[in-house]
């Protein structure tokens, strides 16, 4: 069930050069929220900018959950502008959440920059049950990673940089290549879990390094333009060959989807 | 709830009685379900379903939605579940509420527009229709419909031998009079109007030089477009006897009471739900103040109420 | 002054030669002078004046004015000098700039159209001829001739055999399609298309249940008309084969991209002129930075670039 | 010559409820400007609101200028956002100011509400040359006098209030009529100039008061919804017997107009 919920801030702050962090007391929709889920925010007063954003939910502690996003247009800067005790209209949690497999035995988690929030709380839901599962982020540079520098959980996540930057210099599906060849010499491929956020060409890469079927489980978290949020308006609309009419709704039917199923649309 | 104590809110459009004016608008209110988690329906007078075909429609290629600050262009294309599954599995969870259920129906060709009205006589509790003649974004049929006053008359009178049930034409605002198409759904025997659907726009992003629809033109509405609906809803309401429901941009209150002083006898909610999905109770709580302070008996009194004083139609330079 | 090091602005609608594609649109630049002492003409590459017709007119009753936020309604009713004035008086101070000077010329009937035609050709350094049949706020003629291609065709020929200068037809928006009125505009032997005058709208007073405007109905203008304007630049971008002046909203370079994407030739900027006089040196600015940061060698490749890809026209629904 | 001047604001106040004060150093709109004339005032960003905001020049003090303003809508609301050290565009000077009329003998200044601005101007520069100059002014109550309760000049005001509040009850036009009768007596009328600016119910009661001729002259200050304020657009209209067409516009040809020559809008 999604809620209407005024959200309290809790805490708002730049982490990265134009990525923010925000933290919301949200009782409502923390109560049922899973990884993969998003909430649907209103941003500024009135109807300007007229439509809701869509975020990731990142992490949940107790009633407060995490935003995580970059400046991008209007809305995301209207974010930024919000302080400690604003409220904020959340509409969520709304969509798909990814399917958490208690009997895969490995779980790869893949992040391409800002879709790393949802495998960052997929990830602390993950160790609450069991030790083992990598997470991988690809970023251009240290300046993108969607975490704080004074973050612990940074030293969880496996960073890959384009251009290096103290970190492993590559793109993240080298190491994403190596963790697949190295599982499948021991103990094979077909009980692990793939989780994945990113950009389309990201996605097209793991499809591409990944032939359908080899997992447990794959998973993608895709985005769209968004109006409803909630199945109503029927624009949120991508290319996934898993049903019987070739558009999925992002909103309800996803977020998340199966990786080999999902096509990228013709004008990204 | 109505509290007797507090203004009536209630209106009549034709036939149709709503204890409020507002409607929530086709495409967006889904079928009546999306929002039940986050709005009471019954907050609304009433609610027009997504337009239903007589097969499932998949709708057009993604992109389908550019805002266009602080507007939205969609080019969906009717994308929606078809008249089967809506009158078996949907309508038994939304009738019956004090929210009247109109059924938006969109076809390619007449015939079709009669075989859903047909199914959908076997329904019971669907308080009425409303004619979707005027979608922008389907190749077949939809505004061409409304564009043609001999086939908006044809196809009003078609169905209205198949229903006893309100019928409301909803008309294009993409030509150049609106007069024609009104009178022509008059004749043809709609209870009423709804005025207006999308007007036909278009989002380019200068970065990639692409469209941002993938059908490059689409629908524009929000609250950009509430000047041509009501001057639509002025030129419908000096046209025809029949009620207009009034259609565009609407976003709060004020622009309710506007839409009904222009000629509108109810109004219906689109873009502004996506924003906020339980906006209708705010602005029926609004609009029993505003009743409540400016002395208002009944919203019907505003209908049409527009005081054009010494106003002049256009004047005739001297 | 242009720096050779710096991108060059030029551009070609037809036989009109331009230093930079903007244009200040016919009712927002006055006569050329009103600006004068806040803003260089000739950072423009021309101006349309105010539409003249062969008397002087008086207008339309005031409020001619409703801002309707983010956009602007008006009522003006082609308030205007006349042509002898405007010849005698006006001409000699704002001709042989390197702003181009068009002429908008907006009568009742026919006749005065040719004659206000045979009298500004009298008058040396007017580059050409805006069309204005497209008024939304005179009672004859205006948006009534561009609404009828027969009209529209007859009247662009009538004026061709009266003059070699350049000749741009305006046309209004308030129509079915614009297709019939480019093609017929062309057909007459217009060199290029002004897309678009205002649309019909109309703003209510709620608390007095006046409209905001004398005439109740106006032209509606300003950045919320952009995808109207854009869509209706496509539309006649593909309907005909001389050049596009592409007009509605635009507030700043990433509109003027964009007009020039769907097809363009060039762009004239309108009401946002009134917030800010000085906006098209500021414009002309940013597009060169534009074409210098994007590799744009020539602002003409622009026109009609729009990367339809995959992208289809408006789907079959299925 | 009017200017495009970024001014500075060195001081924004509310001097009565939703009644504002700011002072703007703009040295070249003071330089030109005169008693009557009006700014149109850039607010907010981008163009939201679409349209500039036209204002009376208040007072000019050196190379600054004050405007006065009530809070009505979104325009006059967003220039009480504005603090010290911010730009305020403007342009101006613009219209035709008062008459100053060296010749005449008798001055009265008769302000409605927010109309005193410009009075204030004019009885300012009357100050540097003669003595004598009334200037009275109508209100609702003590909150709605132009003028904060700490500024000298509000001495030199004679303020009629509806609801008294320690100042006479009564409308404007009863110690303008009783002016005007000693003023009859002693010295005629002929030599009086009259200056008025005020909602359209005192520009009615003033024309009804005086007969047409009967002094020496008369002249008030209009509104009108405003484009470009610069004769541009033709869209501030009003009528006005003054010429052969029976539209004036207030930018341009106003705002000041002949007492007897306006007619209020039929929308008024
Ligand atoms: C399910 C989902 C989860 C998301 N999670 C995150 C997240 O955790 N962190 C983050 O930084 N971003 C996330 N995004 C993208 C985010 O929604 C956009 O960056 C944001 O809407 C941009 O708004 P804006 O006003 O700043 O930009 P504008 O340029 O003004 O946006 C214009 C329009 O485009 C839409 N839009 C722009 N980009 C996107 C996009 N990528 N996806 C959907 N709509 C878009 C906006 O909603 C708006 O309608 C997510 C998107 C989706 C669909
Ligand atoms: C020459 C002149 C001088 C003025 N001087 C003063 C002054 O010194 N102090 C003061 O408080 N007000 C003055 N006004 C009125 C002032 O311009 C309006 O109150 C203001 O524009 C309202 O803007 P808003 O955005 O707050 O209100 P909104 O309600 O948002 O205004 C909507 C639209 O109406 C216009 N508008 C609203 N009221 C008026 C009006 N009365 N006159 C002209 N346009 C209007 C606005 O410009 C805008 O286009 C003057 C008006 C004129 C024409
Ligand atoms: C995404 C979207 C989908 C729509 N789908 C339909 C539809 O299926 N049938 C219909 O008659 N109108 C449809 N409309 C039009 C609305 O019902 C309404 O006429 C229009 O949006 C103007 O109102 P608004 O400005 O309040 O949104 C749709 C509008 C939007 C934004
Ligand atoms: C106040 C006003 C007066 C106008 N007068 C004329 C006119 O005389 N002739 C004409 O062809 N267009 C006239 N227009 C239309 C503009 O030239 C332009 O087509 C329209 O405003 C859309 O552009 P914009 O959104 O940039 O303003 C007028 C527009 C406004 C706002
Ligand atoms: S965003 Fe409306 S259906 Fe998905
Ligand atoms: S405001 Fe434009 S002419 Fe006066």
């Amino acid at each position: 069930m999604k809620h209407l919920e005024d959200a309290v801030v809790t805490r708002n702050r730049q982490i990265r050069p134009g990525i923010w962090s925000m933290w919301l007391r949200a009782p409502a929709v923390c109560a049922e929220s899973r990884p993969g889920q998003f909430v649907h925010v209103r941003v500024g007063r009135d109807f300007h900018p007229l439509l809701r954003r869509p975020l990731s939910i990142g992490r949940v502690h107790e009633d407060e959950l995490e935003l995580v996003w970059r400046i991008v247009g209007r809305g995301t800067e209207l974010m930024a502008e919000a302080t400690e005790g604003d409220a904020v209209n959340l509409l969520g949690p709304l969509g798909r959440p990814f399917t958490i497999d208690t009997d895969a035995e490995g779980r790869i988690l893949i992040a391409g920059g800002l879709g790393l929030p949802p495998l960052v709380y997929l990830l602390e839901s993950f160790r609450e049950r069991w030790k083992k599962a990598s997470l991988l982020l690809g970023v251009r540079g240290r300046d993108d990673i969607p975490l704080a520098e004074d973050d612990p959980l940074l030293r969880e996540v496996e960073v890959v940089a384009e251009r290096g930057d103290g970190y492993r210099r590559g793109i993240v599906t080298d190491p994403a290549a190596e963790w697949l060849t190295r599982r499948e010499h021991d103990g094979g491929l077909e009980n692990v879990a793939l989780y994945a956020c990113g950009p389309w060409g990201l996605v097209r890469a793991l499809q591409g390094l990944i032939p359908a079927n080899r997992l447990r489980r794959a998973e993608v978290s895709l985005e769209q333009q968004m109006g409803c949020a909630s199945g109503v308006c029927q624009g949120c609309a991508v290319e996934v060959e898993d049903g019987d009419t070739p558009y999925r709704l992002v909103c309800t039917d996803g977020p998340v989807f199966p990786l080999h199923a999902v096509h990228a649309p013709a004008l990204v | 709830m109505s509290d007797p104590a507090q203004p009536d809110l209630s209106v009549r459009v034709g036939s149709l009685a709503l204890h409020n004016p507002l409607f929530a608008a086709s495409g967006c209110y889904g079928y009546g379900l999306e929002y039940a988690d986050v709005a009471d329906r019954d907050e609304l007078g009433g609610f027009v379903t997504k337009s239903l075909s007589l097969e499932p429609w998949k709708g057009n290629a993604p992109p389908r939605l550019a805002e266009v600050s602080p507007g939205l262009l969609n080019s969906i294309g009717l994308a929606n579940m078809g008249v089967e599954s809506f009158a078996r599995e949907v309508a038994p969870q939304v009738t019956g509420g004090r929210a009247k259920l109109i059924v938006s129906v969109a076809c390619n060709v007449m015939e079709e527009y009669e075989q859903v009205i047909v199914r959908l006589e076997e329904v019971p509790g669907i308080d009425g229709y409303e004619l979707n003649i005027s979608c922008p974004n389907v190749e077949e049929g939809g505004m061409a419909f409304s564009r043609n006053p001999a086939v908006t008359e044809e196809l009003v009178a078609r169905v209205r031998k198949r229903t006893r049930r309100w019928i409301s034409a909803k008309l294009t605002p993409n030509v150049a009079s609106i007069v024609e198409g009104a009178q022509a759904a008059e004749a043809g025997g709609a209870d009423a109007l709804s005025l207006i659907n999308t007007i036909v726009g278009m989002a380019v992003d200068w970065k990639t030089r692409r469209p941002r629809l993938a059908t490059i033109t689409g629908g524009y509405s929000g609250p950009p477009i509430k000047p041509v609906a009501l001057a639509k809803v002025w030129e419908g309401y000096n046209a025809v006897n029949i009620p207009i429901v009034g259609i565009g941009g609407i976003a709060n209150w004020k622009d309710v009471v506007e839409f009904l002083i222009a000629g509108a006898s109810a109004v219906q909610i689109g873009t502004a739900l996506y924003a906020d999905p339980a906006l209708p109770g705010k602005i029926a709580a609004d609009l029993r103040r505003f009743m409540e302070v400016e002395g208002v008996a009944s919203l019907s009194e505003l209908t049409g109420s527009l005081d054009t004083g010494h106003g002049v139609t256009v004047g005739v330079p001297a």
